[in-house]
Parts: structure tokens; C-alpha cells; sequence
């Protein structure tokens, strides 16, 4: 049985190949495919390799679990993708959380109890189950907010901090207790599922839901952890070196959105934010502000010869991806130059707009990042703005009261004329006024920006 | 000497994912995500060696696992690949 | 599993090598050359075990490879440093 | 005594931490700090963790290798970098193959024959023992041949490749018996270690001195083949971990270097390069040359604004790296712009030129690499090709013919003026002829590199 184990590693190379793929648009999708066989792999051995197993139970739970999944994948809209990976992240943790408890419960039964089970099989138990359960919990918090299920406003109340304390240190009591207390395993283990349940939530609770990608990377970082966890419990090399693979990925998504907000990882999860934000928004300087019609804009765009737009989070609101590509394709149908701008931490999740954009065919070569596409502002005609706001704040670069002062940021502001497109003049995700709205070369262009986008290709097609 | 040699494997195993992730470029970042995510359902492994505990509940445990496990696996892999399918280049 | 263990271990450090060597750029190539043939020196290790190995022929071995893993232990290290040394930025 | 493997997983750990930092020349000296400390934790933790080590010789041992390796690395002149590095591999071979040696001793000596020792020991064994000795006899040859002991030339004669298959296929049946035929094991042994060692000099010795780096840094990743086999006898993570690192390391850059000649590494090992090239000289086609005085190359150079200079193995020989600084430096101190082109596989070494020229003091920023450097020779007055010369040949673009044909290249012609110093019309390292040579905007400056750019400094100084 111990040849086992070469299909498990044989699994995570495959992960790791898989990975690696993924750094290429060209080469990702079979990367996901080579991933796929390696758990093929390492699920066929499993099933083969181990005696005793109960074919009833895994045919059902296959079979559930894969039409679950399955109906999920298929159906999703690509902008809930954020909810989504959340809720399978949960079922991840949660599934890592039930293998520590199914050892445990194997290990530490009264029957079985002729052997105190050893120490390091108790700490990786109560590891496994501890990360796992406030995985499993919290993801679906997670979830819930930025479903609409619970308030994406964050739920504080006074004490809060002391209660996730009180609450945290209970739980490192209970976990010493199961592992050096025989007498009271039991009792101290049920205490340290139902305290890691518990944490999940009060942890994610105050987050607000704008906040919810961090926490979601951050989830599943620790989904990662929960999986190694129980690699270390089983003695199995495929669970700790994909565990590990996982976690590392989480860790490093969490950081780049962090950076990318300007803000730290402590700030986020205890920061709160949302809170203070009608403060800050009523702090707003006067602006003089221009209003134009979709047919102004219309002209302003077919006298330009390079066009750059900028699509945030509210063109993912809208759905308005394809008609932004429609209005793209004809203006570069006129033979004008066309790209698109992507800020990294455009939209709610990192890589949203390129999701999305690519979902409405646009080819990947016409999307820019940051530090390729911010000298083309210099020399463009439009830069065309469709539902961004604090990713082109040019606060960012110069106002060192600002609270995204230092967040690199795209220089929209470079080019001849700036089109803005919102439904309002509210502000974004970080709740701080835009003084881009009031610059001389910029110009208002109010409404929902899938039916903006649709008139304007009207306009310009009767010009 | 077998813990020490499984924590190496860890310690690797890290080094490799921070190597291998921080090459994948901000345009799959989102379907990187969810890949990752789906490889963390690795646990499926554990939880079809847990239905060979015996007694109910451990059934149960196992039973709860293997679907929970399989809808990481099964969702997670499917949803990756219909996004990395939309990525074309003209 | 000790052996599928430790041959694990080896896969994973030739990832880990493989990544962080491609990332070490050409002006580097003649010091990276010395510096990984200095880390190869590690057999000292087994150079001053193999001393505890009884018997005249033995004890020759362990000696001979402490003197030829130590040339290339220090003498590795010690050019590696005298030549990047030399790098400087304006 | 398990506690030790730690302190071997750490030093792996600070290895890889030190080769990462050798990713940037201002980290790098940092980097090969943390790998010294990581080789100082393996070896003080062997010292003080394993019983019954005999203390005398190990200081002894020190004392001796650290003294020859210090003054080694004390006195070697840059340009015999590539001996250096190979003596030094020859030792790390030897050291992995005695420790082999010594491990079978003690587990398959008639006194400790009790019990048979066990198949994975012998595999690993004589694997390790092997790959060191090989690696210990071929790096001497390739030392010989760049130092000039043996010739440089390739030593070929009628059925070589047939004597080294018999060799290889005797080692090969030697190997299978040491680990399957116990009764005549120390005689097979005995056979592995002497036919290891004679192959190891009959597959280096027809290969040409010129090939040497690329057999140097073969040989490097066997000796990092040799270290982790000898971790597998000894199930030392450690060893593993350290041994794969080289092993890649090794790998890498021979692969880059075979790129770089446009040459596979069956080409390098099996071609005998360097016999043909008379012939190859002979063809060559009638040019015309244009050959001026350092007078005349200094007052083209006067009138430059940007210079760009390109050197090759020729300024290595020359150790002119100091001369072509001062010249630089005062053509910039005169506000012209300066830089140097480097290619990839100028010299004899992968980076050989950065390090000269780091050596004369120039800073690293002013070293261009292909990619950066070619498009800059398009609005380039004067390139001053220093001794280089296959690396400069434009048939690599386009003679399909040239065995040097799809070798990227500085594309030097492309300046206004070529300025080109060597000291005959001699070939270069390949053997052929360049027309470059030949070309209206090129012109020739004969003599020893140093010398002409003293006599060129003089010449720029009195205008
Ligand atoms: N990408 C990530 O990984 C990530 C993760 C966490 C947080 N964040 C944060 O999210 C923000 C992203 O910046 P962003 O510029 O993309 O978005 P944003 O700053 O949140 O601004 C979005 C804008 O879209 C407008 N909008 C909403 N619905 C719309 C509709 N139907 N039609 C047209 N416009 C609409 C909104 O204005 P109106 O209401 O006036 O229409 C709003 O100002 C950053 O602050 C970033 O730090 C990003
Ligand atoms: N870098 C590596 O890793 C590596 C490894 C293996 C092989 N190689 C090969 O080495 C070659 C490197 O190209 P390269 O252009 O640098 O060198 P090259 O093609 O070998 O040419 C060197 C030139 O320098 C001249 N020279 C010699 N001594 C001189 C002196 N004292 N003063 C002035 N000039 C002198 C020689 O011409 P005269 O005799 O007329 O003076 C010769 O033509 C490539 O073919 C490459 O494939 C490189």
C-alpha cells in the first residue's frame, strides 16, 4: 500500500505543471485540464488503494456532490464568480474539517481508545478541524454578503474586538485541553468545532462587502492550510504539497489586492470600512462639473484617432461588457486605434474585467495592464471611463491626505478628453469624492453604462 | 524522521507555489483563483478514507465530506475552465 | 514511504531549483556557476560522517573527502564573493 | 539524533533564500552570505549531532581544503574562471564519490557482512560513486585542457565512440552485478570506480577545449547529481535538497550556453568541434578591407555622439577590461552617450563579460543585454566591436548555410560606423569567416586589444 503514495505525488507534479500553465492565456486552459487529471489520479488511487472503503457512501456523495458542483459551474453569472469560489471554498474547508473529525472520531472513540492516540496525531486533528470549520463558516458569511443574503454593510457593535478575543482565546484553551487532556477529549474537541464555527462568522461579520474578495483569497489561503492540515494527519504527501500549493496562491492574491487598495491585510479584516464613508463623501469640494449627451459624446469620439477605455466595477453591475465591445469594434472599424485599460484592482475580484471582457470576446492583446498602458494616455485622443472611479482618482498620486494616497492608479486624466460614464455623482468602492470629475478636459456622461453604451453606438452609427 | 522529512515537503511545497503563482500574469488571476481553490479539494482524498470508519456517525462524517469535497472538485475545475475558455486572442 | 518520501523531496527541490535559477539574470550566470558548484560542496557533510567509519582504508576515505569537500566549500564561496564583489551601480 | 535532519532542511532553506537573492547584483553578495551560513549550519550540526566522529581528522581535513581552497580562490585570475570552477566541481565529485565508497565499506566490508546490505543501499551506492567519479576525473581533464596541461584540441581517433559504448556497457553490467551478485560485490565495485574514472576522461577528451564551459557546466550539475545520490544512501534531506539545486543550476545554464552557440549538447559532446576549421577558413570569400590607425578610429570616435561598445573573448585575452573603461569614461565624460553591449555567450562563459567588465569597475546598469541593446544600434554612430567576433556575425540572420545560422546576435551593423579591433583576419571560436568584416560601414583596427585602446585613449586625449 505504500506504492500509494507515487500517485499522490504524481498528482501534486501534475497541480504544480498546471500552474505553471496558468501563466499563459494561450496555454491556461489545458493547465486546468492537466490539474483536473492529476485529481483524477489521485482519486482513482485512493479508491483502489485502500481496502475497507464503503463504495455505497462514495458513489452517493459523488454523485450528489458532482451534480451540486456541476449546476453551480454551469450557471453561474461570471460576475458572481467572487460568491462562488467562496461558497466552494467552503465546502473545501468543511470537507477538510470532517476528514480531522472522522480521524478523530477513528482514533479517539471510547472503543478505539485501548492507546492514547499521540500528540502529533492530536495537534494535526485539531488543526485540521479548527482552520477547516472557520473556513468552512466563514466562506459562507462571505458568501451571504456579497449575495445580498446578509447586510454587505459591516455588523459592529460595541465590544466586538473583546468578544473575538474572549472567543480566541477559549478556543486555544480547548485545543491545548484536547491534546493534553485525555479525560475530557471529547467534551474539549466538540468545544473546539463549535468555537471555530462560531469565530468564523463573528471574523467576517464586521468585514464589509466591498471587502469580501480579500476575505474570499484569504479564505481560501486557509482553505489551502485546512487541506495540508489534513495531509499532515493522514501522512499524506499529495494532500500537504497541494495544501501548501493552495495556500501559497491565497496568500499571494490576498497581498496584490491589499497593495493594490493600499491598504494593509489588518486594515481590512479589522478595519471596518464602509463606516465613516457618508463622512467622507459629505467633505466633497465644490466642482464644476460637465453633462453631455450620448450623441455629444458620440461627435467627440469620431474625431478621435486612439481611444482608451477604462471599464470598473460598475460596467460589471451593468452586464455591459458586450456592448462595450460592440462600440470598441465599430470605432475600430473607422480605423481608429482601440484598447482597453485594466487596473489591477478594477472591479471586486483581482482579474474581473479581464473575466469579463474576455467573456464578451475581446481578445486578451487588446487588454493593457497598468504599466503598459498608463504612457499611452499621453498621446489619446478619449480616454473613455465606464463605471471606474477610485481606480482613476488622480488623488491618489498627489493628495497625501487621501486615503488611496500611493495606490498606482491609471492616468486617465493624461489624455485630450476624459468621457466619464456613472449613474451618479456618488462615489466608489472607497467612498472618497473623485476630483477627476471636475477637471477642464472632463466630461460627464450620466446613466446605467450597458444602455449609455447601447445609445452611444446608436448615435455613432447615425452620424 | 518522518515528521521532519513531511514538514520538508511542506517547506518545498511552498516554495514551489510562491514560485510557480507569482509568474501567472493579473489577466488569470480570477480564473487562478478558482483553479486554486478546486486544487484544494485535494481533501477528497481524505474523505473517501474516512468512510472506512466505522459506526455511525463516522459514516455520516464521511458521507458529508465526499459531497463536500466533490462539489470543490467538480465545481471548481468546471468553472475555471468555462472562464479560461472564454480567453482568445485575434 | 520513507523512500517515496525522500524521492518526493528530491521532485520538489528540483522545481524550486528550476524557478529560482531561471530567474537569475545572464550578468549573473559566472558567479551563479561558482556559488551553486560552492552549495554542491554539502557532501562535506557526508565527508565528516564517513570519518566515523572504522578501519585504516576508512579512515583515509574520510579524510581525503574532508579535504576535497572543504576546497570546495570554502574555495567556492570565498571566489563567488570576490567576483560579486566587484558589481557595483553608479 | 532526528532533531538533526532540521538543522539539514534549514541549511537547504537559506541555499534556496541565497540563490534567490542572486537574482539582482545588489542582493546577490547577500545571497551568497546566506548560502556560506546555510553551509556552515549543515556542517556544525553534522559536527556536533553525530557520535564517534573522528575529530583529528576532520581538523586536519579543514585545516588542509581550507587552506588550498582560500589561496585557489585568493590568486585565480578572472579569465580562468572556467578552470577554477571546474577544479573545484572535480573536488565536490570526488568528495560525494568517496563518501559512497565509504559507506559501502562500512556496510559491505567482510567484517560488517552479517547481513547482506540492502538493494536500495548498493543502487544508491554505486550511483553516487558513479556520477562523483566521473565527475571528479572529467572536470581534471577539462582543467587540463583550459590550463593548458593537456591540449585543447579534440583528441579523436578510429573507434572512439565504440570504446566508450563497450566502457559504458561494462560499467553498466559491473554496476547491475556490485548490487545483485553478493559474493563477487568488492571486485565489481572495484571495476565500478575504475571504469567510472576512465570514462569520465575518454568522454571529455575529445571534446574541444573551446567547448569546455559547456562541459564545465555539465559537470557542475553531476556534481550536484553526485551530492543528492549521496543524500539518498544516507537519507539526508539535506544532501537532496542541495544536490537537486546544483543539478537544475547545472542543467540551466549548459542549456544556455548550447543556445546560445546554436548548437545541441549532443553536438557539444559528440561533435569534435574545432577540426573542420581550416577547412571552413579556407572557403572563405574575397572582402575587401578598410584598415585604419587608432588616429583615425579616435577622431571618427570624436565625432560620435553615441557609442556603443561590444566586447568578446578577445578582450578577456587581452585583459583589457580596464582599458576599454578609461576609453568610455572619457567619451562620456566628453557628454557623449556610452554604453556596453553584452551577449550572452561572448567570452568563454555564460556572463564572462559582465564579470570583466564588473572587475574594471564599470557599473552594472551601463551592461545592455541582447534584447535591450539591439534596438539601440539603429541610431548608433560608432559600434566598437573589442575582440569579439562570432557573436557579431551577421550571417547568423541570414546564410542558411552557416553552422552558426539562427544564432541570435548583436546586430552591430546597423550602426553608422563599425569600429572592429582584433589582431589578425583569423576566425573566431567556430571557425568561419565573417563578412562583416567586409561591409562599407565596417573598418578594421588592428593589434592586441589593450594595447590599441591605450594607443586609442592617447590618440582621443591629443586631439
Ligand atoms: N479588484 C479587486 O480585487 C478588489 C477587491 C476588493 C476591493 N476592490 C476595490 O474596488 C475598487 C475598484 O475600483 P473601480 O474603479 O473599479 O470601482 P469603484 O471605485 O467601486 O467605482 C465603481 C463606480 O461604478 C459606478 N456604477 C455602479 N453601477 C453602475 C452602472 N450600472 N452603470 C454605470 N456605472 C455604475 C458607480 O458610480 P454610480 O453609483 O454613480 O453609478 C461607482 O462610482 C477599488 O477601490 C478597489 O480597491 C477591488
Ligand atoms: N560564453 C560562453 O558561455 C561560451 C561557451 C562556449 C563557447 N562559446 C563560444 O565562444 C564564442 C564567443 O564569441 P566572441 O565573439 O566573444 O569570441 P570569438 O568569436 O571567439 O572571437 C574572439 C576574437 O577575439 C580576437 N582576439 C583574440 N585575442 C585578442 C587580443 N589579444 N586582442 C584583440 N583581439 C583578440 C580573435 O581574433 P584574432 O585572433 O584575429 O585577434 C577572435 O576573432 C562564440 O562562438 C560562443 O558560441 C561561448
Amino acid at each position: 500500500m505504500e506504492y500509494i503514495n507515487l500517485f499522490y505525488v504524481t498528482a501534486a507534479v501534475l497541480f504544480i505543471f498546471g500552474l505553471k500553465r496558468l501563466s499563459h492565456p494561450r496555454t491556461a486552459r489545458s493547465g486546468n485540464l492537466i490539474a483536473a487529471i492529476g485529481m483524477l489520479i489521485a482519486i482513482v488511487a485512493t479508491l483502489v488503494g485502500y481496502a475497507h472503503l464503503d463504495f455505497r457512501l462514495i458513489i452517493i456523495g459523488f454523485i450528489v456532490g458532482g451534480l451540486i458542483g456541476a449546476i453551480f459551474a454551469v450557471k453561474v453569472e461570471m460576475t458572481a464568480m467572487p460568491q462562488m469560489v467562496a461558497i466552494f471554498n467552503g465546502f473545501g474547508g468543511g470537507a477538510s474539517a470532517l476528514v480531522g473529525m472522522a480521524e478523530f472520531y477513528t482514533k479517539a472513540a471510547p472503543a478505539a481508545l485501548q492507546a492514547h492516540p499521540s500528540y502529533y496525531d492530536l495537534t494535526t486533528i485539531v488543526l485540521s478541524v479548527f482552520v477547516g470549520t472557520l473556513t468552512f463558516t466563514g466562506s459562507f458569511v462571505a458568501f451571504g454578503k456579497l449575495q445580498g443574503f446578509i447586510t454587505g454593510k459591516p455588523v459592529v457593535f460595541a465590544g466586538q474586538k473583546t468578544l473575538n478575543a474572549i472567543l480566541a482565546l477559549l478556543l486555544v484553551g480547548f485545543a491545548v485541553g484536547t491534546v493534553l487532556v485525555p479525560a475530557n477529549m471529547m467534551w474539549y474537541f466538540l468545544a473546539v468545532i463549535i468555537l471555530s464555527a462560531i469565530l468564523g462568522v463573528t471574523l467576517v461579520i464586521p468585514i464589509g462587502g466591498a471587502d469580501m474578495p480579500v476575505v474570499i483569497s484569504l479564505l481560501n489561503a486557509y482553505s489551502g492550510i485546512a487541506a495540508a492540515a489534513a495531509g499532515f494527519v493522514l501522512l499524506n504527501n499529495g494532500l500537504i504539497i497541494s495544501g501548501a500549493l493552495v495556500g501559497a496562491s491565497g496568500l499571494i492574491l490576498t497581498n496584490i489586492m491589499c497593495k493594490g487598495m493600499n491598504r494593509s491585510l489588518t486594515n481590512v479584516i479589522f478595519g471596518a470600512v464602509g463606516l465613516e464613508q457618508e463622512g467622507a463623501a459629505g467633505a466633497q469640494k465644490q466642482m464644476n462639473i460637465k453633462s453631455y449627451s450620448t450623441e455629444e459624446a458620440a461627435m467627440i469620439l469620431d474625431a478621435a484617432e486612439k481611444v482608451i477605455f477604462v471599464p470598473g466595477y460598475g460596467l460589471a453591475v451593468a452586464q455591459a461588457q458586450h456592448a462595450v465591445r460592440e462600440v470598441a469594434d465599430y470605432l475600430e472599424g473607422k480605423g481608429k486605434t482601440v484598447m482597453y485599460a485594466i487596473h489591477p484592482v478594477a472591479g471586486r475580484m483581482p482579474g474581473h474585467m479581464n473575466v469579463l471582457l474576455a467573456e464578451a470576446n475581446v481578445p486578451y492583446n487588446q487588454l493593457k495592464d497598468l504599466d503598459e498602458v498608463n504612457p499611452e494616455f499621453e498621446d489619446c485622443d478619449v480616454a473613455v471611463v465606464l463605471g471606474a472611479n477610485d481606480v482613476v482618482n488622480p488623488a491618489a498620486r498627489h493628495d497625501k491626505s487621501s486615503p488611496i494616497y500611493g495606490m498606482p492608479i491609471l492616468n486617465v486624466d493624461k489624455a485630450r478628453t476624459v468621457l466619464i460614464n456613472k449613474r451618479t455623482m456618488n462615489p466608489g468602492f472607497a467612498g472618497i469624492p473623485n476630483e477627476l470629475f471636475g477637471y477642464d478636459n472632463s466630461i460627464m456622461v450620466f446613466g446605467d453604462a450597458k444602455q449609455t453604451l447601447q445609445q452611444l453606438l446608436k448615435d455613432l452609427k447615425e452620424l | 524522521m518522518d515528521m521532519i522529512n513531511i514538514l520538508t515537503v511542506f517547506i518545498l511545497a511552498i516554495f514551489v507555489g510562491f514560485e510557480v503563482i507569482t509568474k501567472v500574469p493579473p489577466t488569470l488571476h480570477t480564473p487562478l483563483m478558482s483553479g486554486s481553490n478546486a486544487i484544494s479539494g485535494i481533501s477528497i482524498v481524505g474523505a473517501i478514507i474516512a468512510t472506512h470508519v466505522s459506526g455511525t456517525l463516522g459514516t455520516w462524517l464521511g458521507l458529508i465530506a465526499v459531497i463536500f469535497a466533490t462539489i470543490n472538485v467538480v465545481g471548481g475545475f468546471m468553472v475555471t475552465d468555462r472562464m479560461l475558455k472564454m480567453f482568445k486572442r485575434r
